[in-house]
């Protein structure tokens, strides 16, 4: 069973490479704050898995519980930017 | 009674590896950002449910206060996330629309 | 079993670190360094430093990336390189 | 210049690859790092301090003087962004909103003020539609984070955390705080002067405790020496002593957070952000 | 303006209880340690989060509120129901190798009589969490304006879905 | 062969730190934006706290959490058992100092915007030299 979490754990890292590229190549800024969302919602069960696997999940829960509250955070103020400031291009493309 | 745990429990994590795959190939496949939240938001959100469940299904091997302690701190977890998801992507959105970018829509496509 | 999953971050890792000293927008690179503090999260978590893990997850994902956002949003978005 | 970067990077790493030969291999046990000094720790501190989380009691115990700067190096930290940033000078344009109707009014002059309650609230620079879903999934959410935080600084001697990350999901509670409502809101709920008070209550609590020690007769932190002063559990005093610190620790980095991002969002003039 | 007072008081003392008693079982669902130093600590943050942040989790709560409580329970099951079926859907679009002939964006707007921040936030999420739709608005009369991804997942609002929600917090549609 | 290939699983973390590290360098020495040479610092910092974080690590051993360790408790402890914890020590103090200094030097970014309107390094010596 143990081997079985492992093979899911590679699946998801494996996974992430679809979020990550959007990340990455994205065109606009907030195509790349989709990216980052999804690669945090992967990770959460992430670190459970690995909690699994080194059979002291009580000690990762914690972890995985900040970090879904962390990555709200971090996307919450990046998207209000936009709520305040106007202009999807506005600067970086002006030259 | 440990073989239907497994089973239930592999099925669980299974189900929510293809709901994760449907959202990650969602975000390459879809044409502009607005559709694209659409597998990003939801899907994922589904997966982690789905997820969790199979591994609280898991704990119950070994069944005992602290174990069923963890087991619902882990679907705090899923609250918490049902919670900030559907807000984090609503904030997305909205983000877009101030921003100004223009929805893909099937008409342009044809024209 | 750990060590694929810790080769593969890893990989993930130094492509982020690549983009977000690359790309041309600043909020650009600060959400990208999000996702790098992420990623690097759970590089710790794999090596067993759960208390490393939790204060990046904490320090670097959460606060530093709200620094950078809000030091963008009194400056400019604006890199030449 | 990219040139010279980059001929500079490849011979240092150059160099450090090569360097790496003479490492031990990744995740070798009888690799030098822990052999010597680490086996003593993981062997005896249960029975020294009865914390089960060796990097709590190193941190707060073993190594507490090193980290009794590190809090004061956040501090300082703090003080610098206010010394560097605040502005005093009242902001020129002041806008409200009417609730029922939603209609914008908008001051120029400096001295005219409202008072916000049911009627009216304060906004923005820009116009900013009020976001209700937003603000009320933060209104709900925030408490529980608190509590949170605050159980993570409490079982920092069971499980992973402690002061740092519990301050730090504190401040940024308080930071969700600001960027779903508004900053103005957030400074009436939490003022500067107790922001201030509360990031130096943190490092007196940490030093207090090892001045006490001292006056107990023992020396600078050693929290042994602090059992007469505790009615019950001789035993645990390490871990209480270290509980003690862990909290000081919170409380200090919590404030200096928010010091910190209020005045970088709004350029030290404390009236509007993100 | 006495007894207004007085009754104010009586539902800041409410929601003081309220937010305690959800603080403190938070508390020991998260230490799972019974002993007496942490469940002291455990009472004491929960007392002080309750004292400085009671009206934000239950602003202006009373005791009816219960009752709501419990029908959001029997609501939420179905929504869990309905956000399963509604994602099976959103795979079939994903995977469909025509995917770009199969989707059609569109933006659909309507009105709803909600008036309470809580319910319009319920919809909003509920909307937002069945797939194929997204909120992009909502504002305080209860309008609201949705990105829907292809007609069959616009077909269904506001349907159903408001109706639960109305009746959850006993308002009109 | 295989000794080469027990050379590189042996060693490529070690090989993929200084890569990391390298690109923090690299933006910080031949980046021009201010706020780019910040994030390169960062990276620097984040690549060393790996590199000792590594060194703590071992194959086959848990977490350094003793496991039991709360109550009464008369198991013998392996000290090979348990991940050296002294690394993470260490580095959790450098984390915080760098989000310390991140902070500080945001505040820095900001003021130098307010005085010059740039963040560009070269703009800003011309800047400079016109006063």
């Amino acid at each position: 069973m143990i081997y079985f979490f492992s093979c899911i754990a590679v699946g998801l890292c494996l996974i992430m490479i679809l979020p990550l590229y959007r990340c990455l190549m994205g065109p606009t800024v907030l195509d790349r704050l989709v990216g980052v969302n999804a690669i945090g919602s992967k990770t959460v069960v992430l670190l459970l898995l690995i909690g699994y696997l080194y059979e002291r999940v009580d000690m990762f829960v914690d972890i995985a519980l900040a970090y879904a509250f962390l990555n709200f955070v971090a996307v919450l103020a990046a998207s209000r930017y936009f709520h305040k400031r106007k202009g999807l291009y506005e600067e970086s493309f002006m030259e | 009674m440990h073989i239907i745990i497994n089973i239930l429990s592999v099925s669980c994590l299974l189900m929510g590896l293809v709901f994760f795959i449907g959202g990650a190939v969602g975000i390459m496949r879809m044409p502009d950002f607005y559709s694209r939240l659409h597998p990003a938001g939801k899907l994922d959100t589904l997966g982690i449910f789905t997820m969790v469940a199979g591994l609280v299904i898991y704990n119950f091997h070994h069944l005992s206060l602290g174990m069923v302690l963890l087991s619902i701190k882990m679907f705090l977890i899923v609250f918490f996330v049902f919670l900030a998801s559907p807000t984090a992507t609503h904030s997305i959105v909205d983000a877009g629309m101030r921003a100004g970018l223009r929805p893909w829509t099937q008409k342009k496509e044809k024209e | 079993m750990l060590w694929p999953i810790d080769l593969i971050v890893l990989t993930f890792v130094i492509f982020c670190a690549i983009a977000a000293i690359t790309v041309r927008d600043l909020l650009g690179t600060a959400i990208l360094f999000s996702a790098y503090s992420f990623l690097m999260c759970l590089l710790w978590a794999v090596m067993g430093a759960v208390d490393v893990a939790f204060t990046e997850a904490s320090v670097g994902a959460g606060v530093s990336t709200v620094f950078l956002v809000a030091a963008v949003f009194r400056t400019s978005r604006r890199s030449k390189d | 210049m990219k040139l010279l970067g980059f001929v500079v990077i490849c011979l240092t790493g150059g160099l450090l690859i090569y360097g790496t030969m003479d490492l031990p291999n990744w995740g070798d046990p009888a690799s030098p790092a822990s052999t010597h000094l680490s086996d003593y720790y993981i062997e005896n501190i249960v029975e020294e301090t009865q914390v089960p989380n060796l990097v709590t009691a190193v941190l707060a115990d073993y190594r507490g003087y090193d980290t009794m700067f590190e809090t004061a190096v956040v501090f300082c930290a703090g003080l610098a962004c206010f010394l560097l940033l605040r502005d005093f000078r009242p902001g020129k344009n002041r806008y409200y909103r009417h609730i029922p109707t939603g209609v914008m009014l908008h001051f120029k002059n400096p001295d005219t003020r409202m008072i916000p309650g049911n009627e009216f609230e304060h906004m923005d620079k820009d116009w900013v539609p009020s976001d209700i879903i937003i603000k009320t999934v933060c209104r709900i959410l925030i408490p529980f984070i608190q509590i949170y935080a605050l159980y993570v600084v409490a079982h920092g001697d069971f499980s992973p955390g402690g002061g740092f990350q519990g301050g730090v999901i504190f401040g940024s509670s308080l930071i969700l705080m600001a960027i779903s409502y508004n900053l103005r809101t957030l400074m009436k709920r939490v003022t500067e002067k107790f922001l201030s008070i509360f990031a130096a209550t943190g490092v007196l609590i940490y030093v207090g405790l090892g001045v006490l020690a001292m006056i107990m007769g023992g020396q600078f932190l050693d929290y042994g020496m602090l059992a007469p002063l505790v009615p019950w559990d001789p035993g645990h005093i390490r871990a209480l002593g270290m509980l003690g610190v862990e909290i000081g620790v919170g409380i200090a980095v919590m404030a200096v957070m928010v010091i910190i991002y209020v005045n970088i969002v709004s350029e030290g003039r404390h009236d509007e952000g993100l | 303006m006495q007894k207004n007072g007085n009754e104010k008081n009586q539902a800041g003392f409410f929601s003081f209880m309220i937010t305690f008693v959800f603080m403190f079982i938070t508390w020991i669902v998260l230490s799972g340690y019974f002993e007496p130093l942490l469940l002291g600590l455990g009472v004491l943050s929960s007392l002080s989060i309750a004292w400085f942040f009671h009206d934000l989790l239950f602003a202006g709560a009373v005791i009816q509120d219960i009752k709501v409580f419990l029908r959001f329970c029997q609501y939420a099951p179905w929504l869990i129901v309905e956000i399963i079926k509604a994602n099976f859907h959103m795979l079939y679009l994903v995977f469909h190798p025509r995917m770009h002939q199969l989707i059609d964006p569109h933006i659909i707007q309507f009105q709803t009589g909600l008036k309470s921040d809580i319910a319009i936030t319920t919809l909003a999420n509920a909307i937002t969490l069945t797939p194929g739709t997204v909120t992009i608005t909502a504002n305080a009369e209860g309008g609201f304006r949705v990105h829907a991804i292809d007609r069959k997942s616009a077909e269904g609002l506001p349907g159903v879905m408001r109706d639960r929600v109305a009746q959850v917090f006993g308002e009109n549609r | 062969m295989n000794e080469l290939l027990a050379l590189i699983v042996a060693k490529y973390n070690f090989w993929l730190y200084i890569v990391l590290m390298m690109i923090g360098l690299y933006a910080m020495i031949a980046k021009n934006n201010l706020m780019k040479k910040l994030v390169g610092m960062n990276i620097f910092q984040t690549a060393i706290i790996l590199f000792y974080v590594s060194i703590g690590y071992k194959h086959g051993a848990t977490l350094p959490i003793i496991q039991g360790g709360h109550g009464p408790h008369d198991a013998v402890i392996h000290a090979a058992d348990y991940i050296n914890p002294l690394p993470h020590v260490l580095m959790l103090t450098a984390i915080v100092v760098s989000v310390a200094t991140f902070g500080v030097a945001m505040a820095l970014c900001v003021k130098i915007y307010q005085k010059y309107q740039t963040l560009e390094e070269d703009e800003l010596r011309i800047r400079l030299s016109e006063k």
